[in-house]
């Protein structure tokens, strides 16, 4: 068993906010027949949305891009998706939240919190939600007066997903700690785009997205490096992990555990197969804790 | 993988509401069943079963599909698939029943004519509202023996597809694939699980998809969380029972609405 | 013949800063054996440095990473290589320059200017370089004043090189801009960084350092679409692309020309390649004009 | 490509300043004369020409070839290779000639070996300060014809390796591959410059590198702007006409100094 801000996951892979997380049945087959560790949903808001028009995801030759714009049932309406995750998955059900205020943020967490999710991760990051997640996630005192309403209200872990679409990350998660995280969680997608040239319209329904997979694999790493060094809480490390080779990467760079979300394309059991090759690989190197793992490229000078 | 881009080259006016767009790009791949996402520029992307190597087959039911609808023979829209899990071809010898209502014709119709390459011996319950609505007749008439039903009795047996199963001995085959209206395949759900051939059929079926390649999880089915768009759209009747088939379907906001 | 900031370039296709540009002989075979519309030097500074410890470039999966430290002769070192280039060349020859301070951004030109180079490109966005580069490139006073301290000393062209690594590409665009830049450039490396797993060391010397190629291309074509927008003066486009459709994307989202820099790995004569291609979709989508492709994107609603 | 993993199985002796580390991994696809970025963790990162599929013959020159040395077996470094063109391998039948100064003999041993096997006869000419610090001699003996110079006359003739080719009939030769110390390099350039048989030699040149892949561009030679670490390290001796050859390199800074 592995410890992750006081909740108890079987293994340290987690399935990443936005990724299958759409309805409980979906939630609990990533952690059943997946091998998650723990699962986040999506982001859930205080009004139904739509979400833009698609084409709202698609695949680039490295990575994938996307402008889902936060459909979601609103808190009221996933409340059931949420209790049948928290029924049947089995490991711990973390809710992915958003708000354009703090107290738009406080209001879906206390709504949420009839179906006991044992955490909240707190969306600042989206990156092509006008108004909502980046808008707010580059602007520090913003994070940190988001953190402290919602840590107000709930007594429960509370974990920031921070964008990388500013010029230091490590200044939003000194206000996400300031405010009172338990942990961060880095990196949202980067800010992208691609357009089809026979038409020369841009691909996705909102003209531009965020960028996720392998092509930002090196840029989530160097931020969990530096928010490994700048904070005392510990970051949780998604981007472009589809392999148990990128989570080692990710752990060395500083991460406590990793997110997968584009790479569940790949195959749904991404989650078992890190976790096993963790294990052979801690065995292979002698390592005989996976904490061992956790920021070693800190020390090697 | 970009959408590419697809002219155009032939447009046939199926029923007064349902029309047959071919394009310039073969889908050589294609398994019947298996859907490309059709982007209308500018509008909208949507997913549409391939009725052909070459073609689509679409009902106008809203902004998206009205858009195609003004395309003319020379126009342009983006394709990407084919995408998902199309119907089970049968072997040589094996019997295959075919049942189509409405649109739902669409995917079916290159599955009759793969299943009848194949060896199969092939036939059809095709049903409609009415003769007009009816979807690639010919099509099937060529694959095998056609079952036509209508709802007003203009053609064939006045009632629906089961109204012409009822008269069938469904246990002479060995595979039963079923696409149409929800309403029409949960009737026709029921009345296999009933002769207890659900291990035989396959159904296809349609829900709201965002991404369309299996990350995004808008589309997962009720209580299995399979995805309709990748671990569908074709589903055996077994993956279905418990389901929320016929029960409800979920918004693009991710709300559940009755069927 | 193609114009760009009063440059007449025979494609539009530039080599990059830091590619192959460290020998005027190099500039001159992109020039000529690879057929660059243009060649941008090296980044040159006030005295000689040696730049990072090996290693300093790898190739990951998507694109490659790079911390090579501002390696160069100084502005006397680099005067020879720089005639050269601009004696056997035979298409324009921008420096490319960095400084600590707008003072010695002036003194770096004006060591230069014998050469006679027909532009300049100011970097101020390479990402791993203390208090060069993007230290400055994220400030957008100091842009300005750097832009404007340049501008007062030389009578060619100055273009600007921004960094991606900021959380509004545009709000520093604008200080170029007002600071008289006649062009600016997006974009430079996205932060990143690799680890090997077998030894937990940083791959790179520098431990970080910059992302380029294909991983980057959506970044970049996002930067130059918003800079379109924001800005008066011409957007040249950099970051992944590696073939003509790449080129011919990142003009429809606004970008007069495109420079090439890690796609040089595949082949030398990509710049042929890519202005054979452009001219190529240009006859055969009906286009008289490549001016048309620049910005179509921003039309298409 | 990241650096692999490198595990040291045996070390050899070569010379007082030479030694040989044998690794756990075969470059199947290496041809003799081209490099491997070596990479000491925490230090620096060097091209080495490969003496065998699993080793590089290293001579203590600098802080990272200090710390090479300081490798016991069962340590490990990083491998990144193998990068650029090596030497062109002769025909059966063809006559080869291999002239080797120093550590230059590291990349012309495999030389020897493959053009041994591909039927040529070969004769090797090499020199060093001293009989100890004579290189691979046994390897280049075993591949046919060995002639040794030593500078202090410790074995074989007293002298450079000219003072040996100019006893031997280099035109009977069809193939020369040089490498060695620059300014031994430059005796042999202009020696068979003067006899017109550069079109029949090929050089391995050492410049400093930075990226090793072809990027950058810090060791393009002058004047013809070719990269040593992509278009070489191997150059044809018409390729190094009217070049920087003997004359200067760049340092890390990319200015000039004088050979």
């Amino acid at each position: 068993m592995y410890t992750l801000t006081g909740l108890k996951l079987k293994n340290p892979t987690i399935l990443a906010a936005g990724v299958l997380g759409t309805t409980g049945a979906s939630l609990c087959r990533v952690a059943c027949e997946g091998g998650a560790g723990a699962v986040v949903t999506k982001s859930i808001g205080s009004t139904p949305k739509t979400g833009h028009p698609n084409p709202s995801m698609v695949k680039l030759d490295c990575g994938f891009l996307n402008a889902m714009g936060l459909p979601n049932p609103s808190y009221p309406g996933f409340l059931q998706e949420l209790e049948t995750a928290k029924k049947d998955s089995d490991v711990p059900v973390i809710a992915s939240i958003f708000g354009g205020s703090p107290d738009e943020f406080k209001e879906v967490a206390e709504g949420l919190l009839p179906g006991k999710p044992d955490a909240f991760e707190l969306n600042v990051s989206c990156p092509h939600a006008e108004g909502y997640g980046a808008a707010i996630g580059s602007n520090p005192c913003l994070v940190e007066a988001v953190t402290a309403a919602v840590k107000d209200v709930v007594n429960v872990p509370v974990w920031v997903k921070l964008t990388p679409n500013v010029s230091d990350i490590t200044c939003i998660g000194n206000a996400a700690e300031s405010g009172g995280a338990d942990a961060v969680v880095a990196i949202n997608t980067v800010k992208g785009m691609a357009i089809d040239i026979e038409s020369g319209y841009p691909v996705l329904g909102n003209r531009s997205g965020g960028l996720s997979g392998k092509a930002i694999k090196p840029v989530a790493v160097k931020c969990v490096y530096d928010l490994y060094t700048a904070l005392e809480i510990p970051v949780i490390g998604v981007g472009g992990v589809s392999s148990w080779q990128d989570a080692v990467e990710m752990m060395m760079a500083g991460a406590t555990a990793v997110q997968v979300g584009s790479a569940v394309y790949d195959r749904l059991d991404i989650f078992s197969e890190i976790s096993i090759g963790i294990e052979a690989f801690l065995k292979r190197r002698g390592y005989s804790d996976i904490k061992e793992l956790i920021g070693l490229a800190h020390e090697m000078v | 993988m970009l959408p590419l881009n697809a002219t155009v080259v032939k447009i046939n006016e199926e029923s007064p509401s349902v029309r047959t767009f071919f394009f310039d790009y073969q889908f050589e791949t294609m398994k019947a069943g298996q859907f490309v996402m059709v982007w209308v520029r500018g509008v909208d992307e949507i997913p549409m079963g391939l009725s052909s190597k070459n073609s689509i087959t679409v009902q106008k039911v809203g902004e998206a599909t009205s858009k195609l609808f003004e395309l003319k023979e020379g126009d342009s829209f983006g394709l990407r698939g084919p995408f998902g899990v199309g119907f089970s071809l049968p072997s040589k010898g094996e019997k295959t029943l075919v049942i189509a209502g409405g649109v739902g014709a669409a995917p079916l119709a290159p599955y009759a004519e793969a299943a009848r390459i194949a060896g199969s011996e092939v036939h059809t319950v095709l049903g409609a509202r009415s003769a007009d609505d009816l979807i690639f007749e010919k099509r099937f008439a060529e694959a095998g023996n056609v079952y036509v039903s209508t709802d007003d009795g203009s053609k064939g047996t006045k009632g629906f597809v089961t109204d012409v199963l009822n008269d069938l001995d469904l246990s002479a085959y060995d595979r039963i694939a079923v696409c149409g209206p929800e309403i029409m395949m949960v009737s026709v759900f029921r009345l296999l699980e009933d002769r207890k051939l659900l291990e035989k059929s396959e159904f296809s079926l349609h829900r709201y998809f965002k991404c369309g390649i299996g990350i995004c999880g808008a589309c997962c089915i009720d209580r299995s969380g399979l995805r309709v768009c990748r671990d569908g759209p074709v589903f055996s009747g077994v993956q279905l029972l418990d389901s929320e088939l016929g029960k409800y379907t979920r918004d693009a906001s991710g709300r559940r609405v009755k069927i």
